[in-house]
């Protein structure tokens, strides 16, 4: 796909000097990218209103458009046009840069998200660092809209995020440890390919414990329900976007369901096998009209990135809420010695050349 | 065996998977709600809800200015200026209820000798500038006569229960 | 124990009750109530409502307390079963007939038929059949009539025929047929007649210009005192949301017993007249234009201001005490003694024996116990209808009522001794004569009188009576030779060792005297040191200012018959009035408009010397202010030191401190001599007091200008 | 249930002699007067002694007995005056004075025995000091705490030996007692934003009290069982 | 290094977790409670001094809007008292009635309490669930008293009217077909008590639904147990009652104990609790929604097979019917009267408590024999539990502020009065 739309600017901009075609060609797949994703999240914001509304028994939205599907754009529209109120006594510039702070990392960890067989924007070897290293600063937005605030809620909220990211933080990376044992490589890419070859061969099954760990220290990092204490409703208000309206908050927004979708990816990407489709293998389907079914094909990362993002809508439909203290609990007290222990397993595995190191002399 | 199955049933999460199941199935369900302005739902034929003036078949207002649903008011939210009508009868020259008053506890129109005042079932009104919380006695009149048929149904529904 | 008691319990409680007294006085007494409707204090027993069936021990069958005299040893249960299956079966028999009209009813929420319904009635009806109707009367524009809710306790009827004296209402059939009402079609109009409303226990008879107006619930009872005449009855206006809405009887048994005149309880109509002025106004090149109260007061205090010592004050004599303690202040800071309250008196000649405190000789409930009466120059029902209601009493019970006037009067009891036609002084000449009277004063006044039967006679009713008062009305008040019927009056009664009293004009002329608004003497009654112009003389001299407080010029200085033509002429008046009247825009330059007694507050001191203090009640009508108020303002704006009252009561504590313990006295000191009027002097007419216009309000009250008494008077004046 | 009553009476009775007064009822409930300072010593029997066991209060109410009884609305005068009735509102003018009647208020405690299943009323008037000053039984029953205090709120009765005896019910620096009989219905104040001053003010009430229902007591048969039915068919 | 204070924050009044407007002031140390002053009184209307110039009838309606989720049993104090005063005894059929519609009450307290505490918690879907189930509830209400929430439907003497012969109905509409129609109709074609008792056989499965998402849930059990733990001794101290002092494990029920109306005819258990934590004050309210589903089916039952009157025939007291009141002379006055005056109530005191969903609610009326009583003060159950939630959260942490406010089941319409 990537070469697709090398192949396309060579032909319309073949005029152009090399780089700048390079420069081009990945600034509309960069936009091809964003585009998506920001559509992904806009709608996730409406299918998350209705799941959440089915299972609660009542519709959700449908006043906007047929089906309400009209209603992200009606929020969008509405919080561009609503008045940023910055608190008299916040600090200006860090309030206002607060939610891009938290925005940016969420969308730039794409670069290296592999969506297709041979589409990613930022082939680099380090990906998986990457993503690790770009979830971390998201975390910056938030503790900054805390502080800038200047609200004791706010502040509160801020400090909860902080806490439980660097928690978290060390459980996902953990986890992440027994993902690169398994794929042999930090680049997602390969990470992915190593998977392939059906479902059975998915890290899911001999890395369970990891999986667990890291989808649900995915919730907690995306400070998603049950573990949403950093906005605490009920207890701290909205947390650190306590004070903030308008578009300030639809950053923030925008960032908390970029966030969510990238982990449904990643998660998608280190555990579900990616663009990799379940029936692999199943050469029976072959010439038959099912047999793109056993391509890997983006659709297939999509669906498992759709299952995900229902999963976060259903915890949060079922679940209450954490106490700021058990989540710290939770991580560092089960979370991090699990996944350590599960490490070690791995390592038991991969000497005795069981699992995704079968294939391995 | 029950500590065996209790750390089971911990360690799979088994409770939490239950729960997810109830909301899951309710995912599924089809949803309670109605689709309001177009669907409504039931409403008692008791519902007391905005208040009308009600006139007598001939046209001729019911209400004779007796000051009873002043008096039994407990929120003092209605305000009758009574005087001798044109016809020599006993008529009020205003009457005001205060909807922001109001707490529909359907006392006037238990006191009402003449089932003069009364309140209907209508629930869905709104104001837009200050003052019109005030339902003048031409308003209050205006609703009796619009909706003269429902009220009348409504009130012989459960005339046997008062 | 004295003889005239006797014993008796009262549910199960001893109680000692006077001998003749029937039940139903001593259980009110002791407050145990039995109910009733017929029974009323001041009326005869009728005993025909049969509420009042108490148990009484060893009586066969309940008796009515009402009618039931009290015997030693008597037991009387009021509560038991016997008596309160007597009084439900009552109760039952007299809803049978009564229509279903209590959401109409004005009588409706102070209905005793309710309250006795619901404290001592069942409470469904056994009864189905068909409901009696009677045919409604028209008695007049003072009471409506439902004569179907009427329950036949004859209240009314007595009241006509006990207290009023003139049995307009009657009964007609019996039993089921009977009616109450007038024999033939006429209205109903005695000046007491009105109280026959305060006296239906249903709604049979109610307030026809309050007619369904108001529910008795819901308007606030507030205390006030009647502005209308020298008595001061004691009322009660019903006030809702700030608006008068009818007047009652406050009890007084010293002044107005339970009864109030007509006028004083109709005259509240005139608050809400047309005639109301709202707005200051001033006259500029002949037409009127509305200002502020700011720029209009700051007017009126520069044109006082330039006036100085050459400014005038007339005040009404029903002017509140505050008021004439303020003018008589302002007044002494411009340096004038030209203030006076006296705006109907034409003689002035003998001014400075005038009593300080002048009054009615005795208090007023003293008036039924005196032997002999003496009216001089007064058609007192009209003047004071509470004070002739006194009279008829002390006339029933066989005082000897004398009258001389300038023409005869209807009493409703019998006058021993009547002198009428004009020659006043003529007439009481003769009673002095026949009296023994002699002296200085009187010397040339009766010098060559000799006395007629009926001279001699009213003489001997004086002297020989115990108890005697002799009163001067406002017709002698406002006689042209004043001074002669009052020297000779206090003559006679020297002579016959009566009481010497007088009625005086308004409501508030003995307090207007104390304050000093008179130009021969201030405050302490101490003489002026220069005697300022008379209410005559300041309308003939011509003066820079002239402020008439609440008079109006072409009805209230009935002295002088081209007043607003005299007040037109003056370099500018300004008026301090309720109402505008044509007359009022003729002769005024400036109207500020004050509040009418309902919306002031103030002090009357009426004519038996009781100071009577009252609270506005009534929310002023558009800008009007209290009168008191602004003259404060007034005084404080023409830099009068020490005027920085907070309430009227200030200005009332200062006026009676001013005053130290001065008590009413009538002593006539005369000694000059007064010339008997010859007859180019002689005044030629008489001034009789109208019922109803009597002063501003009651002329505006529009119930009281439709009854045939003031329609009389309309077409009297026509001629 | 009335025997249990009078069991418990006559323990009281038997335990406190003199220093409690039994108040009669119409509605089987026992209530007893004491004296402000006998509280703390009968309220600690009743509470410790096994034969009262009244381990829970479950409320204290303060009462202002200004004018009790006191009707606005003259029913049975009709013998000397008229029918025509108005109502008579006395103005209400706060109360300065530096002494009250001594039965003008009043602390009501509400006793409750769990293991009796008994009920208790306790009644002291606190006499006539301005401000009016009992005991507090805090220390007693620890629940009493907030009841005090509203009762100090809303009545300005003092309880000595509360441990924080501040306003509860009404705002931050409101002032007068508002449960206080003399204490005006509408209020004393009224608070709006005053746009030219740029904050909340206060202002003396402007609107017009409005109770359109005047009180009446009625004493007449109305309740008499004669006046029922039963007694004619 | 600077020393380490703790610091204050304010949590309300407009806290949406505060259940109204609770102004707490707390002192924190990092996010554990060092102090709490719960400062209340932003919902005062005074509602006593507010009854003191009403006559006696026309503060029902603002006993409804004291605790405004269980509006009936606030009725039910107030009418109790006065009927104690006047010394009435209500028909056997209106005392039925009442029973049944304080055990709905009951169920609408508590639905509202549970849905509310797990929002609070964290659990948003418990809060429409127990919406669902108070839709038909609040339905109910409206078929006898006309409201959905504010009944005045108590009155002294019995209750305004009977139940109803028929429930209302939903109306056809395009988006549902003549089936689903039907269906959603089918408990609605009989009467009201036909209704009801299709409620009463379906309720019972959706408080299981309830639990599944609760009861066992570990985040559920680790947010609630052992927080806010008040001992039985301590609960006697504090003046608590209702589920808070049967969580504590002290057997007391009013309802058994000192039974009113027809409850000593009811067969029903008190659920008590061990621990005295939130956990068991759950426990304890949600068997009683259980329990009290027991009650309405036993007052069903009984309703449908006796008829008759459920006001008392005294006019006097109640007015009388309105066909009568129009022709009939006594009927009108009486009628007049007392919408014009109310009735008067003998002089003396009554305190009348009943086992109001939140605890004791109790009415004690002062009358000096007017029409308006001399005093009302409304001993609030909430009022003595809040006043110990210093106590209660001293220690704990920020969020279990949030829980244990909601496992007191405070609501300010009482609270403040």
């Amino acid at each position: 796909m990537k070469q697709m739309i090398a192949d396309g600017v060579e032909f319309f901009f073949g005029w152009l000097p090399e780089w700048m075609q390079y420069v081009t060609s990945t600034t509309i797949a960069i936009l091809i990218v964003m585009i998506g994703v920001i559509l992904v999240v806009a709608f996730s914001t409406y299918f998350e209103r209705k799941v959440i509304g089915s299972m609660q028994a009542r519709v959700g939205p449908n006043r906007v458009g047929p089906l309400g599907l009209g209603q992200p754009f009606a929020d969008v529209i509405k919080l561009l046009i609503k008045e940023i109120v910055i608190p008299a006594k916040s600090s200006r510039f860090l309030f206002v840069i607060a939610p891009l702070l938290s925005l940016v990392p969420a969308l730039a960890a794409w670069a290296v998200m592999p969506l297709h067989p041979g589409f990613v924007i930022a082939d680099i070897n380090a990906g998986l660092l990457y993503v690790l290293a770009l979830t971390s600063v998201g975390v910056y937005g938030v503790i900054l809209a805390g502080w800038a605030t200047n609200s004791k809620y706010a502040l509160l909220g801020a400090m909860r995020s902080a806490a439980q990211i660097v928690a978290y933080e060390i459980a996902m990376g953990f986890a992440l440890v027994g993902v690169l044992m398994a794929g042999g490589s930090l680049n997602l890419g390969v990470i992915v390919n190593a998977q392939s070859g059906g479902f059975l061969n998915w890290f899911l099954i001999p890395l369970f414990p990891l999986f667990i760990v890291y989808w649900v220290s995915g919730v907690a990092e995306t400070n998603r329900a049950p573990f949403d204490v950093a906005e605490g409703e009920s207890e701290i208000v909205a947390g650190f976007h306590v004070e903030y309206s308008g578009v300030a908050f639809a950053l923030f927004f925008l960032a908390e369901y970029a966030n969510m979708v990238l982990i449904s990816g990643l998660t998608a990407i280190f555990f579900l096998g990616g663009w990799a489709s379940p029936f692999e293998g199943w050469t029976f389907l072959n010439g038959t009209a099912l047999a793109f079914l056993a391509a890997p094909s983006f659709v297939w990362l999509f669906a498992k990135i759709c299952f995900f993002m229902y999963s976060f809508f259903w915890y949060r439909a079922t679940f209450p809420r954490y106490r700021y203290d058990q989540i710290m609990r939770l991580g560092w007290k089960v979370f991090i010695p699990v996944t350590i222990i599960w490490i070690a397993v791995e390592g038991v595995m991969a000497w005795a050349r069981i699992g995704p190191w079968a294939g391995l002399s | 065996m029950n500590q065996i199955v209790s750390y089971l049933k911990t360690f799979s999460l088994w409770e939490l998977l239950k729960g997810l199941r109830v909301t899951n199935r309710n995912f599924f369900k089809k949803s309670v709600t109605l689709e309001y302005p177009d669907e409504k739902t039931p409403q008692s034929h008791r519902f007391r809800g905005l208040h009308a003036l009600r006139r007598y078949p001939n046209g001729e207002e019911r209400c004779i200015a007796c000051k009873l649903c002043e008096a039994v008011c407990p929120a003092l939210a209605i305000t009758i200026e009574s005087d001798v009508g044109d016809d020599g009868t006993r008529r009020t020259s205003r009457y005001d209820i205060d909807l922001f008053k109001c707490i529909y506890c359907g006392f006037c129109e238990e006191a009402c000798p003449v089932d003069a005042i009364v309140e209907t079932r209508i629930h869905e009104y709104h104001m837009e500038a200050p003052g019109e919380n005030i339902m003048t006695k031409d308003k209050l009149l205006a609703v009796g006569d619009k909706y003269d048929a429902m009220i009348s149904a409504d009130k012989a529904a459960d005339a046997p229960y008062r | 124990m004295s003889d005239d008691t006797v014993n008796i319990e009262v549910d199960g409680k001893p109680v000692e009750a006077k001998k003749g007294e029937m039940v139903i006085q001593a259980t009110d007494r002791i407050g145990a109530y039995i109910p009733r409707f017929c029974y009323h204090d001041k009326l005869s027993i009728a005993a025909n409502c049969r509420m009042c069936l108490v148990e009484v021990e060893k009586a066969p069958k309940p008796l009515p307390a009402c009618a039931t005299p009290v015997g030693e040893g008597m037991k009387i249960f009021t509560r038991s079963p016997k008596a309160i299956s007597a009084q439900k079966a009552t109760m039952e028999f007299l809803l049978i007939n009564h229509p279903l009209d209590c959401p109409i009813c004005d009588q409706g929420g102070e209905c005793e038929l309710q309250d006795l319904a619901m404290g001592y009635g069942r409470d469904v009806s056994r009864y189905n059949d068909g409901k009696r109707v009677v045919k409604d009367k028209d008695i007049g524009p003072l009471v409506s009539t439902d004569m179907t809710r009427c329950i036949h306790c004859t209240r009314c009827v007595r009241f006509g025929e006990e207290v009023s004296g003139m049995p307009q209402l009657g009964t007609t059939d019996r039993g089921e047929n009977m009616k109450i009402g007038t024999y033939i079609e006429q209205s109903v109009d005695h000046e007491l007649s009105a109280n026959i409303i305060d006296l239906c226990p249903v709604g049979a008879l109610n307030n026809k210009p309050y007619r369904y107006s108001a529910r008795a619930w819901e308007m606030t009872q507030r205390a006030t005192v009647s502005p209308h005449d020298c008595v001061g009855s004691n009322l009660y206006a019903h006030v809702l949301r700030g608006t008068v809405k009818r007047i009652v009887p406050r009890d007084n048994e010293s002044i107005n017993e339970t009864w109030i005149s007509d006028r004083d309880r109709f005259s509240y109509e005139a608050i809400y007249s047309d005639q109301r002025l709202t707005m200051p106004r001033v006259k500029e090149s002949g037409s009127w234009r509305e200002l502020d109260w700011e720029e209009a007061l700051n007017q009126a205090a520069d044109v006082l201001r330039d006036a100085g010592a050459d400014s005038g004050f007339l005040v009404s004599p029903s002017a509140t005490a505050e008021e004439g303690h303020l003018v008589a202040r302002i007044a002494d800071h411009l340096g004038t003694n030209n203030l006076d309250h006296r705006v109907t008196r034409r003689d002035f000649s003998d001014q400075d024996n005038d009593p300080l405190f002048p009054w009615l000789g005795c208090e007023i409930e003293d008036i039924e116990k005196q032997d002999a009466v003496f009216v001089i120059g007064s058609n007192i029902r009209r003047e004071a209808p509470i004070l002739a209601h006194r009279i008829r009493k002390a006339a029933l019970a066989g005082a000897q009522v004398s009258l001389a006037s300038s023409s005869e009067h209807e009493y409703f009891f019998d006058v021993a001794n009547s002198l009428s036609g004009s020659g006043l002084v003529e007439m009481l000449a003769g009673v002095a004569v026949a009296a023994g009277a002699g002296g200085d004063a009187i010397a040339k006044l009766v010098s060559g009188v000799s006395a007629s039967e009926t001279q001699r006679s009213i003489a001997a009713s004086l002297k020989s009576a115990d108890d005697a008062l002799i009163l001067i009305g406002n017709i002698a008040n406002r006689h042209g030779a004043y001074s002669a019927v009052r020297a000779l009056a206090a003559a006679i009664a020297d002579a016959s060792g009566a009481k010497l009293g007088n009625t005086s004009e308004g409501s508030n002329s003995a307090g207007l005297s104390l304050a000093g608004v008179l130009p021969h003497r201030a405050r302490e009654g101490a003489a002026r040191a220069e005697t300022g112009r008379n209410a005559a003389e300041m309308l003939n001299d011509g003066l820079d200012a002239i402020v008439l407080v609440n008079v109006e010029p072409d009805a209230d200085l009935k002295s002088t018959s081209d007043a607003v033509a005299k007040l037109a002429k003056q370099a500018f008046v300004i008026a301090l009035t309720p109402f505008v009247s044509e007359a009022l825009e003729e002769a005024a330059d400036l109207l500020l408009p004050i509040g009418t007694f309902a919306e002031t507050s103030g002090t009357y001191v009426n004519v038996a010397g009781t100071w009577q203090s009252f609270g506005g009640v009534a929310t002023p009508v558009g800008e009007a202010r209290p009168g008191w108020k602004v003259l404060r303002v007034l005084g404080n704006l023409i830099q009068e030191a020490d005027f920085d009252y907070v309430t009227s009561e200030d200005v009332r504590d200062e006026l009676v401190a001013a005053l130290g313990d001065v008590e009413p006295d009538n002593a006539y000191s005369g000694s000059g001599s007064i010339a008997r009027p010859n007859g180019a002097d002689a005044p030629a007419e008489e001034i009789d007091t109208a019922l109803y216009s009597v002063d501003g309000m009651v002329r505006r009250a529009r119930a009281l200008q439709l009854t045939a008494e003031a329609r009389r008077a309309a077409d009297g004046d026509d001629q | 249930m009335s025997d249990r009553c009078e069991t418990l009476a006559r323990k009281i009775d038997e335990r406190f002699g003199e220093q409690v007064r039994r108040v009669p009822s119409s509605c089987g409930e026992l209530t007893y007067e004491l004296d402000k300072d006998d509280l703390i010593e009968i309220a600690t029997a009743l509470r410790n002694e096994a034969d009262f066991g009244f381990e829970m209060l479950m409320d204290v109410c303060g009462i202002d007995y200004l004018n009790y009884g006191g009707d606005e609305w003259t029913t049975n005068t009709a013998t000397g005056s008229g029918f025509s009735r108005g109502v008579e509102r006395k103005p209400v003018i706060l109360d300065e004075a530096d002494e009250f009647d001594p039965r003008r208020f009043a602390v009501v405690y509400h006793l409750l025995s769990l293991h009796h299943n008994f009920r208790l009323r306790l009644r002291i008037y606190t006499g006539s000091n301005n401000p009016p000053k009992v005991k507090s039984v805090v220390d007693i029953w620890n629940g009493a705490n907030w009841f005090e205090r509203e009762v100090f709120d809303l009545f300005g009765i003092l309880f000595e030996g509360h441990p924080d005896l501040r306003r509860i019910l009404t705002d931050y620096g409101f002032i007068g007692h508002p449960f206080r009989k003399d204490f005006p219905l509408i209020g004393n104040v009224e608070v709006s934003y005053d746009a030219d001053e740029g904050r909340v003010v206060y202002k003396p009430v402007s609107i017009e009290p409005r109770i359109l229902v005047p009180r009446v007591i009625r004493d007449d048969n109305r309740y008499s069982a004669d006046l029922k039915d039963a007694s004619d068919g | 290094m600077a020393e380490i204070q703790s610091y204050t924050m304010n949590f309300g009044p407009q806290h949406p977790a505060a259940h109204g407007v609770l102004r707490l002031v707390l002192e924190l140390e990092g996010e554990t409670i060092q102090k709490a002053d719960p400062h209340v009184g932003l919902l005062h209307r005074a509602t006593e001094k507010l009854a003191e110039s009403k006559p006696f009838n026309q503060s029902i309606g603002y006993m409804d809007r004291l605790d405004y989720v269980s509006m009936m049993c606030n009725e039910h104090g107030y009418v109790l008292a006065i009927e104690k005063l006047l010394g009435v005894e209500v028909p056997e059929r209106a005392q039925y009635i009442r029973v049944m519609f304080d055990e709905i009450t009951r169920i609408l307290n508590h639905l509202m309490w549970l849905g509310a505490h797990g929002l609070d918690i964290g659990a948003m879907t418990m809060f429409l669930y127990c919406f669902r189930e108070r839709e038909d509830l609040m339905d109910l209400y409206e078929a006898v008293s006309g409201t959905r929430m504010h009944a005045t439907y108590y009155r002294p003497g019995g209750v305004y009217r009977d139940l109803p012969e028929a429930m209302p109905k939903y109306k056809e509409s395009k988006f549902r077909s003549k089936k689903e129609l039907d269906r959603m109709n089918e408990a609605r074609d009989g009467s009201l008590l036909d209704f009801v008792e299709a409620f009463t056989d379906k309720f019972p499965g959706c408080v299981d639904e309830y639990e599944t998402l609760l009861t066992d849930n570990r985040i559920w059990k680790q947010r609630t147990v052992n927080i806010g733990v008040v001992s039985p001794e301590r609960a006697m101290q504090l003046g608590f009652s209702g589920p808070m002092l049967r969580g504590s494990g002290v057997e007391w029920d009013l309802r058994k104990k000192q039974p009113y109306e027809v409850y000593d005819r009811m067969d029903f258990d008190i659920p008590v609790g061990v621990n005295g934590d939130c956990y068991d004050r759950y426990l304890v309210r949600v068997e009683e929604l259980r329990q009290s589903n027991r009650i309405i089916k036993q007052c069903v039952d009984w309703l449908r097979e006796n008829p008759g009157p459920v006001m008392i025939d005294d006019s006097k007291i109640s007015p009388p019917n309105r066909v009568e009141m129009k022709d009939d002379m006594e009927s009108l006055i009486h009628h007049f009267k007392l919408f014009t005056e109310g009735y008067c109530v003998p002089a003396g005191e009554s305190y009348a408590a009943i086992e109001h969903p939140k605890g004791e609610f109790g009415v004690y009326i002062v009358s000096d024999g007017a029409n308006k009583p001399y005093r009302v003060k409304i001993r609030a159950p909430g009022f003595a539990h809040i006043s110990a939630m210093a106590e209660m959260v001293e220690g704990h942490m920020l969020a279990d502020v949030v829980a244990v406010i909601g496992t007191q089941d405070i609501v300010f319409g009482e609270v403040d009065r």
